[in-house]
């Protein structure tokens, strides 16, 4: 199984990929996904993240087989 | 709550009629609708915009959606709602989104619809992405004179 | 602001589309509308109406809905309005009243139809007769349930 | 010259007439043209009034050529 990682707007633009998967070794948490893409580096502030498609925090909790997604602020309506 | 997001442009006064015609709509019950219509337009901060790109987020946007319906629904009791958006290539003019509560009671329509506008506008994971001349540019939070 | 009245029928997307199309309106420039329909119920206070019968002051009620447009207008601006009001004999499901606003930004046109609707319940010189069976009676200013 | 009063709604009904012109000696107020046409009563605080088709008070001001209307609390929308 993997964690299936997924950048959307101007932060897929940056990353150079819409999405990625990772073994979920040593991922216990949101935070830790962002780690393992980024050498180790924290999840900015102005960064939102979602697992399995609903808001979710930096601490929160990941699992074999989830979904993470990281994205900028919103701006639809 | 309805959730209907669109590809290419809509009528959305032709999307309302079909939605109260609708055989689940409890027509002559409900006394009151309060609509908000966002539509592209053609400038911003003074600068023509030519094009928006609208990214969503399949899956979670739609379910996004749901829960600020709900959670709406909860504090400012409505009958029934609809939320309608636009996402892809969208040109000036275009409506964008379409937000609809109807009630027995005018002030939860008009209470409920005011809310579901701010928390799309906060929470739904949309983001728009501006075609300025060459340029292109995904827009910021909160930008001064941002679209509706 | 424009102030329609009408004694027949009218259907408030047809009205609001061709209002849109008009030439004065500044189309893609208006990111935001922000739109409020009453229509008629078949239910008051838990008996059925068959019809109602709506008065009004011609030549005061126009005045007083431009004044309440103006004094709405003042503190929170927006660029075009409607109010469109049945007069007359009206049947269930007939919409009543379809008030308006467009502006460059959500929260103005929110809050200005908003403030309409509730000067307009409040002030406009309208009437209603509600028809129950045999019965037909004045409506009460504040009845519970009241329409939209 | 005269002053044209106009009733409406239940008030109207109650009157049994729409409208009617009174001579405007002595009618300084509208407090003073309801006294005319019921025998010297006050005007019930739950009526509204209005002169040329603009919201009054009983104590407003009326002139000769001018429009008065009372009717009841209003109810549209």
């Amino acid at each position: 199984m993997s964690i299936h990682v997924r950048y959307f707007a101007s932060l897929r633009e940056t990353m150079g990929r819409m999405d990625e998967s990772l073994s979920p070794d040593g991922l216990l948490t949101v935070s830790d996904v962002w780690k393992a893409v980024h050498q180790g580096q924290t999840l900015p502030d102005h960064l939102l993240c979602a697992v399995n498609m609903a808001y979710a925090k930096p601490e929160s909790p990941v699992q074999d087989g989830d979904e993470v997604a990281f994205f900028p602020q919103v701006t639809g309506g | 709550m309805e959730i209907q997001l669109f590809e290419t442009p809509y009528d959305p006064y032709a999307l309302l009629r079909d939605f109260e015609m609708a055989p689940d709509h409890p027509g002559s019950h409900l006394g009151a609708a309060s609509l908000f219509i966002g539509t592209m337009r053609d400038f911003n901060e003074g600068e023509a915009v030519e094009s928006l790109w609208l990214e969503h987020y399949p899956g979670m946007t739609e379910r996004e959606l749901q829960k600020i319906a709900q959670e709406v629904r909860q504090t400012t009791p409505f009958e029934r709602g609809l939320i309608v958006h636009r996402v892809g290539h969208i040109t000036p003019g275009d409506t964008i989104v379409l937000i609809g509560t109807w009630s027995c009671h005018r002030a939860e329509a008009i209470t409920a619809t005011s809310k579901i506008v701010e928390a799309l506008k906060h929470r739904a994971p949309f983001w728009k992405k501006e075609q300025r001349g060459e340029k292109n540019h995904w827009v910021e939070r909160n930008t001064p004179g941002s679209v509706a």
